[in-house]
Parts: structure tokens; C-alpha cells; sequence
């Protein structure tokens, strides 16, 4: 059994559609079977609120969840556990800091993202700029969808607070030079955050290591359950930071005439968590730990290489995003004159290949790349060589029909 | 995979292919009753459409359509046979191609072009890009209609 | 077989634990099988993103999602699925209407709570007032916890903008009047949010024939997922209002400059949402729909008052809460003077009873009855009398062990 | 059950109530070095500690505690053997007592009282109880080392 083989035989929606060319992970990733025997195995075993319940079951309840945050702690190495607040997602952390943090800058300061972002790593910043005058700054992108460098210097200046920056773009798969950016905001004073929802599926993060501030990203994207994600922060910004939503466990103390708030993380956690969600992703967490990492990005960049050698050789195609291969993570976007991404995707569709067409959510990219939609695969440790031909062979059959 | 693949085969006829390549109505009026715009955000499909009516009829139709080839096959359908609908006759036909769409009857007879979106009827997510050229001419009409022509029911507000 | 060991059968929590007393049902219900067996079912079978895939996973999972809309329309009675958003929970609904209705609230208007609210509805609107200055009025209560409806009048005024209280108290249990409220609130102009997180495990709601205009509820709370919730809001009043947070899916269109809104409810629902846990609770709902609640009440009410009358025979028992036990949801909270609640219920939980004491995120209610803290039972369907003779053994034995 | 139930006798032992009930060093000074409030906000449990120190060791200690049985006998264990400590023997005894909590290891023979605690070990939902009167004590002594006593750690802002 090859590695990809024996890695599907561990995702219950694969092994019960054999037929399925699954390039759609970037969207969501497949649940690992580790996640969905957690989620089960919590709501039949240990399920009750964590908060303040101290009957064994609750108490099973807490550890669990508890344990699921010391598991985001390891896979992101962060100092401490304390520093691992669970959202409902990537938006939702992004969300909590552009409101929080936000909250603690300035009118007239400046908050940086680039032209690269999804639309939960840009809207929430244009919402901040309409709630209280931040000035929002775009680092451009260049004509293959990186980042323009160049420009770091000018766009990250004195009164720059925040640089949001995606990871990887969800579009062309483009590495952000993490440390350039680092770099550049450290010399102003800036923090930075790190949208992760494109690296996670693809092994763990050193967050101390790359010298991040922030760092998001969502359960589902990484093997575990959707309606869970994680926001990393250093403790000291978390101990600043204002609470986001009000309610249940965040609070110190309520009156009638005013509250207190709790310490980091609860802080940011109000109301009942997604418990089992978390439990879950604790579980996909622990599982990616346990991998080997260089045979899996080995596999993952030859096939990226093979899709957009084999892309090239097909006319019609006009590929996205940054080469080598070794630039980007393995997503590959690319548009065929004349078809529209729709009846593309449909077409494959009814080849079991499951892609997603359209502007994937970054529209200003789609834009600086010129083009309105596009059609993306997307590859995981899952996908294999087969999932690559198949594609390659899809896309020119689409092509005959739709032409 | 073949059923499949018959399927889209039949989805992606040469009727519809035809359509979508004639752009029928492709442009814009000099002088229109109603202009309307409409898009599906999901999906990105867009249409600007316009309508020149008399007495409640429709005289000329244009329209510029950004699209999948079925929301394109449609606009064109609209920029051929509507000159000569009224409000009702476009009533009629829109609820005639949602009933082939949801596969409850076959086209009406004096529409049988129609016909040719019925294999979008498996496909829901579909449904909404052969529409919205329908939904764009009826919005239309109506606001020709409208005493003030000023409100023209935009999907979104600008921010 | 009794009615409530048929139901228990399908709840494989408590099949897994034949000794439990499960009686903290209002901090969480457990999850019905049907939930579970959706959940399981579609992320093995239908798990794609739901945003504008058009793959046949993709369609799967976007017509599970909009089913479980469907359902949850039907559970409340709303005019239309499009009245239905989906967040995290009754939490995250409350912040949402806080945020979005919050902010077309002038400052200097007003906003009326109860002093009998959980701290999910407290919170969130003191958070406004500290943002905007809105004014915030609270409906006192009575000693028996009821809200004291002779105040009505005067303390929804010309300047109220919205009445938002509890259906039920999750201490007390106490059932609000809310036909006296939505008319004082009419009289006045003034919209009402309804709390409804202790009223659905009860059963189907009517928002309709309640008069109300905003509903919120959690699906931990009636056998459904945790993670998941829902927020009802009439579809003119969704229209009004501003998105709440910002990312993808609910925008019409990104560009550098700015963005436009999508219709309702995609507005409020940024970002991949939770799917599976809708879905779940999709099928919780369609269960709860489809049993014959007139015995279950009929069952609730009856145990509700056997627990009520053994506690009133425990002379150290001090009640809290109205009577006659109609005028509660199945909620019973005491205090035993000298004993703390958390080291009764350390005593109950060795006797398999999973009870929780504290302030239950209650604090101005507690203020208002005196109390620091209380010990609470809470009934659901799958609870019988075996669980009220065991709680009442329970309480006499920890007043033996602790004193 | 029963193993649960003789697990709680154990828990709930007369020496854990006897101590609770002696409630020692129930008050406050009226000359203090350091004053500490401290709560566990999840649970409620709250403690007022004062301590007065010379050449840095406790010569007396007061509070007042609110909470469950497990954080009154911590207390009142505190108030009968808190004088005479100095800020190591409060770090020792803290870190004697979480290793007692963990089942780590046994109690030290100087303080064989906190052997009580032992079966709290079992909950950990519990050992925020035990240990919240050490970590006040801990802060009260930390404060009056501190130049400035102004800062008094407190959990929580208010709002
Ligand atoms: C009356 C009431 N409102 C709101 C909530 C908050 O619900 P959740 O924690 O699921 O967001 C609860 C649950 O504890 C409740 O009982
Ligand atoms: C780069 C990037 N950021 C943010 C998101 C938003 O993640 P979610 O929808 O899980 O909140 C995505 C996922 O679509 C993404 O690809």
C-alpha cells in the first residue's frame, strides 16, 4: 500500500467514495478518523458544560477540553497553554483581535494586510477602519500573486500597530517571506499576525520560532472538526486585551452596575465552547504531531510540480500564482480562456473530481491577478499521483465539452 | 463516472452552447425604460440589463452578461424572444422555467427553448445562474412600471 | 418499558452510564442519537464547504445546511428560513444583536433586561452601554425570582428600544410572561429579544404567536451538538442591519476600497460556518417536532413538583424560586445553609447524581435572592422519578456527610 | 457507588470539617503589613487575608473566607500554622501541598496536617479550593516585601 493509500484509509469520507478525486482541501480538509472517533467518544463518554460543573463527568468534560488546548499549544508551540483561545474559526480569531486589539489603536494608526488576504483577513479591518479612522494599508502583490517586498519598508511605517498577513494565499498557494514581514514590522514596533488557515493542513507551526505575534486558524482545515478554531496570542497581548463577545466564563463578576473580566483565555471564550469540536481537533492535532513530515512535503511539492508541468502542456490554461513549485503551498489556481470556472467544475464534477471554481473569497487578488473567478486544486497528504492525472485528463475533457 | 458524464453531456447540449455563444441582445439600449444590475455574489454570475418598453410591452432588450455558459444561454434566450413579452408574459415564463428546473413539468409550447435548461435541473446549485437573467428582466419591467424609478431593488448597499 | 426509558435508549450517553442521575440538563442536555448519527453521517458522507461549491459533495453539504435552516424554522414558526442565522450558540446570538441591532440604537436610548438574566444577556448589553452610551434599564425581580411585572410600565419607556429577557430562568426556572412584556414593548415601539436557551429542550417554540422579534437558543441545550446555535430575528429587522463580523461569505463584493453586504442571513454568518453541527442539531429538531410533547410536559411538570415537595420536607432545604411549580420550567435550585453547593454536589456526584452548584452565570439573580451561590437540579424528557427518590436520598445523606 | 462513597468520607474526613469549623484565624488585624482579596471566579470561593510580618516572618495572620469546605479548612489550617512562616516556608508548604494534590508525593513531616488534603487529589475540579488561601497568603507576603504595596495582583479589573 503506498503512503497515500495508506494515509486515505485513515478519512471515512474517502474510503467510503473510492471513486473521488478530493482537490478541494484548501476549502476544508477531510476529517481524520482520530477527530471523528473524539468528537463520538466525548458526546457518548464525557459530555457536559465545562464551566464549573465539579461531578465527574464534568470534570471529564474539563480535562478533555483542557487537554485539546495543551494539544493546540504543542502543535503550534506556543509558551503556554494560556495562550490558546478557541473560536468558532479562522474568521471568528480574526474577528476577536481586529476588535480587541483593534480597539487599543489608535485613529490615525495604521494597520497593514496585504492585497494577498481572503475576505476574513480584510473585511474585518475595513470594518475597524469604519468603527474608528485606523488607517488601513495594502502591501501590493505582484503579477504571480507574491507578496511585493519591495514595498515593506514604505507600507510598514512608524505608525503602523498591526501587520495581518496570510500564511499562504488560499488562491495561488504563494509562502509568505514570514520573516521579512517580521523583520519589517519589528523595526517600527508593529505586532504581526499570521492568518493560518492555509499552513495547518500541512504540519505543525512554530510560532515562537517565526516570530508572530497572532496566529489563526480552523479546525476544519486541518483534519478535525468545522466550528473550531484557535487564536494564538502572546500572553502579555492577551492580558491587554479587552474581551470580544460578552457572557457566560469571561467574566470575573457581574452586577447590575458592572462586570470584571476574567483572565486569558477564558476571557475571550464566552458561552458554552465548541467543547467536542475542540476535543476533536485536539485529536487531529495530536494525530499530525505523530507524522513524519518530510516524506508527506516531499510527496505534496512533487505532485504540485506534476499538476503545474502537466498544466502547462495544456494550451488553453493559463496558470496563477508563483514557480517554482517550491514557492507556494501545494494549491494551484488557473484560468482557461472563454470557460467560466462553474462549467469547468462541473464538468470535472461529473469525472469525480471535486474542485472549487469561483474567487475563493479574495476577490482583491482575483483582481491584481486579473481575472474574476478562477478554478483552484488543491492538494493534501491524502491526494496521489492518480488524483493528478485524473485532473490533468478531467481538464482537458472539459475543454472538448465546453468549447 | 459515465452516467455521469452523459449527464453533463446533456447539461452542456449544443442548444445551450449556442445560446451562450450568439449572445442574442449583446449591448446596451441608447434609450431604455429601466436598467437593471444584478449579480449572484456566490457565484459571481452578473448581468446589466436593459428594457425599452411601449404601451407595457417590450420593444428592444440588451443586456451584457459576465458568466457560466448557462446564465449566459439564458441571457441570450431573453435578448431573442422577449421583445414582445409584458409584465405577465415574463411572469409566466420565469415560473415555467422554475418548474422545469425543479422538474415539474416539461416547457410550455410556446416556449420550448426552455427545454434546453431541464438537465440543470439535477444540479441546484445551478439554478440561480439560469435565473438570474429572468430575475434581472423582471425587476426590469417592474421598474419601468414603478412611478419612481429610482429604488432598483440592488442586491447590496455600497460600504 | 416506561416512556422515559424509551427515551433514555436513545440517548447513548446515558445508555453508556445506567447508574447516572443526569439532572444538569439545563447546563446541557445530552445529545440525542439521531444528532450524533447526523453529524457522524454527514462528515463521512457529505463533508464539504458550503460556500459556492458546486461539486456534488459541495451540493450535499450545502442542501444539509440549508435543510437544518428549514428545520429550525419550523421548530420556531418563523415566517421563513431566511429568518434563521446560524452562530455558535445563545451566546454568540445575544452579542450579535448587541453588536448589529446595538449599534442603530441612538445614545441615550434605551435597552431593558431583567435583573433575572443569565450573564450571556447581561453582559453583551452592558458592553453596549460602555460603547455607545445606550441606557441600560433592568426589570426588577421579585423574591420568589419572577420578574416584577408591576414595574413594567414604568421602566419600558418612550425611550426603549428593545426588551430583552429570559424566557426561563436557568436558576429558578421561573417562566417570563411574555405576552405582558411584547405588549408594554409594543406600546412603546420597542422590539423583544427573547432568550429562549431553557425553553427549547421543552419543546417547539412559536415566535410568531409569542409576538416577539428576536429569538435565541443553543443547540447543546435540546440534544443537539454543542457549537452550534441560533439566532431568529424578523426578516425587516435582518434587512436593517449591519453585518456583524467580517470575512468570507458574507459580503456581495470585496475590493480594496470597501465592501457591499449579502442578503440576510448569509450577512451575520462570516466565515465557514459550523456545518455538521447544524445539521446535527437539524435532525435534534426534526425529532423534538415529531414527539407528542402534552404527556412529556405532563411528565416534567409531575416530577418537577415531587422534587419540589420532597425539598420542602429537608428542613435545612431553603427553596428558591416561584410557586407552584407551573410557573417554572423544570429548574429547582436551593440553598442549604452552611454547606457550600460545590461540596453538596462533590457528595451527590459520589451517589452518580451530576448536579451543578455556583452562581450558574446568574450573579444579579442570585444578588436578588440573597444567595452567593445554589445548588440546581434540572429535569429533562429522558428523567424519571427514580432520579428525583435519588436526589432526595442524596441531599439527606450529603447534609449527613457534610455536617 | 460505594467506592465513591467511602472515597468522599474520605474527602469530607471530620479533620477537613473540624478545621473548617474551628474557622482559626477568622478576623482582621487591625495592624496589618499586606492585604490580599483573592477568588476563584469560576467557582466563587473568596478570601480576605491580612498578615503582619516582622524581620519577615508572619507574627500574625486574619481572614475572612467564603467557599467550600476543602478552601475553609485551608484556611483555618493557615490561620492556626501561618505565624512564624517566612516567605520560603510559605513557597515550601504551597509546593508540598500541590505535589500532595498531584498524589505526587506524601506530606512533609513538619506539616502532616496537610495530609488531609490527600483526597482532593482525586478532583482536580477541587484543588483550586485547597490552594486559593496559599496563593493569597503567598501575594500578601510578596506585597509586603514590595516596596511599593500598591499593587495587589488582583485577578480582575473593573469595568
Ligand atoms: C438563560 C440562558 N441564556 C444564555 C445561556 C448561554 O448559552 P450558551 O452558553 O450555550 O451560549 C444559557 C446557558 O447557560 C442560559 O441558561
Ligand atoms: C487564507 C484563509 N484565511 C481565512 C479563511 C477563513 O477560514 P474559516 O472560513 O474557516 O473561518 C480561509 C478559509 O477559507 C483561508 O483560506
Amino acid at each position: 500500500m503506498s503512503e497515500a493509500s495508506a494515509l486515505r484509509a485513515k478519512f471515512p469520507l474517502l474510503v467510503a467514495n473510492p471513486g473521488l478525486h478530493y482537490l478541494d482541501s484548501a476549502a476544508t480538509a477531510q476529517l481524520h478518523r482520530s477527530a471523528l472517533d473524539a468528537v463520538v467518544a466525548h458526546e457518548t463518554g464525557a459530555r457536559a458544560n465545562v464551566l464549573r460543573g465539579s461531578y465527574r463527568l464534568a470534570e471529564a468534560a474539563d480535562r478533555a477540553y483542557e487537554a485539546a488546548r495543551q494539544s493546540a499549544a504543542r502543535f503550534l508551540n506556543a509558551a503556554s497553554a494560556d495562550e490558546i483561545v478557541f473560536t468558532g474559526g479562522t474568521t471568528a480569531a480574526l474577528n476577536l483581535v481586529a476588535q480587541s486589539f483593534g480597539s487599543l489603536i489608535e485613529p490615525g494608526d495604521r494597520v497593514v494586510i496585504s492585497q494577498a488576504e481572503h475576505h476574513s483577513n480584510f473585511v474585518p479591518w475595513q470594518m475597524l477602519r469604519e468603527r474608528c479612522g485606523v488607517e488601513l494599508a495594502l502591501i501590493p502583490v505582484l503579477p504571480d500573486g507574491t507578496l511585493d517586498l519591495a514595498c515593506l519598508a514604505q507600507v510598514i511605517d512608524g505608525r503602523t500597530r498591526l501587520v495581518a498577513v496570510t500564511q499562504c494565499s488560499n488562491v495561488t498557494g504563494a509562502r509568505t517571506d514570514v520573516a521579512a514581514i517580521a523583520a519589517a514590522a519589528r523595526k517600527v514596533g508593529a505586532k504581526v499576525l499570521l492568518d493560518g488557515a492555509q499552513a495547518v493542513q500541512h504540519g505543525p507551526q512554530d510560532v515562537q520560532a517565526m516570530g508572530v505575534d497572532f496566529y489563526a486558524f480552523s479546525g476544519h482545515k486541518c483534519f478535525g472538526p468545522g466550528g473550531i478554531g484557535v487564536l494564538w496570542a502572546r500572553a502579555e497581548l492577551l492580558a491587554a486585551m479587552p474581551p470580544f463577545h460578552g457572557g457566560g466564563g469571561m467574566i470575573g463578576a457581574v452586577t447590575a452596575e458592572g462586570y470584571t473580566w476574567a483572565e486569558p483565555p477564558r476571557r475571550f471564550e464566552a458561552g458554552t465552547p465548541p467543547i467536542a469540536q475542540a476535543v476533536g481537533l485536539g485529536a487531529a492535532l495530536d494525530w499530525m504531531m505523530d507524522l513524519d513530515w518530510v516524506p508527506i512535503h516531499a510527496r505534496e511539492g512533487a505532485m504540485c510540480e506534476a499538476l503545474i508541468d502537466g498544466l502547462r502542456r495544456i494550451p488553453e490554461v493559463r496558470l496563477l500564482g508563483p514557480e517554482p513549485s517550491s514557492a507556494r503551498a501545494p494549491i494551484v489556481s488557473f484560468d482557461i480562456a472563454g470557460l467560466h470556472p462553474h462549467d469547468i467544475c462541473q464538468v470535472l464534477d461529473a469525472q469525480g473530481l471535486a474542485l472549487r471554481g469561483g474567487h475563493h473569497c479574495a476577490q482583491p487578488l482575483l483582481a491584481a491577478l486579473g481575472v474574476e473567478a478562477c478554478t483552484r486544486a488543491s492538494l493534501a497528504l491524502y491526494n496521489d499521483e492518480a488524483d493528478v492525472a485524473a485532473l490533468l485528463a478531467g481538464i482537458v475533457r472539459a475543454i472538448g465539452v465546453l468549447r | 463516472m459515465n452516467g455521469a458524464m452523459s449527464g453533463i453531456d446533456a447539461l452542456y447540449q449544443e442548444a445551450i452552447k449556442d445560446y451562450a455563444r450568439a449572445d442574442h441582445g449583446h449591448g446596451r439600449l441608447d434609450a431604455a425604460s429601466a436598467a437593471v444590475r444584478l449579480d449572484n455574489p456566490l457565484c459571481g454570475d452578473r448581468i446589466s440589463l436593459q428594457v425599452s418598453l411601449a404601451a407595457g410591452r417590450i420593444v428592444a432588450i440588451a443586456h451584457e452578461t459576465k458568466g457560466c455558459l448557462l446564465c449566459r444561454a439564458a441571457a441570450s434566450l431573453l435578448g431573442k424572444r422577449g421583445p414582445g413579452l409584458d409584465a405577465t408574459g415574463v411572469t409566466a415564463t420565469t415560473a415555467a422555467l422554475e418548474a422545469i428546473l425543479e422538474q415539474r413539468s416539461p416547457p410550455p409550447t410556446d416556449w420550448p427553448e426552455l427545454g434546453m435548461f431541464a438537465p440543470a435541473g439535477g444540479h441546484p446549485s445551478r439554478h440561480k445562474c439560469v435565473l438570474l437573467p429572468f430575475r434581472a428582466l423582471a425587476q426590469a419591467i417592474q421598474q419601468a412600471d414603478a412611478v419612481s424609478p429610482a429604488n432598483q431593488g440592488a442586491d447590496h448597499r455600497e460600504h
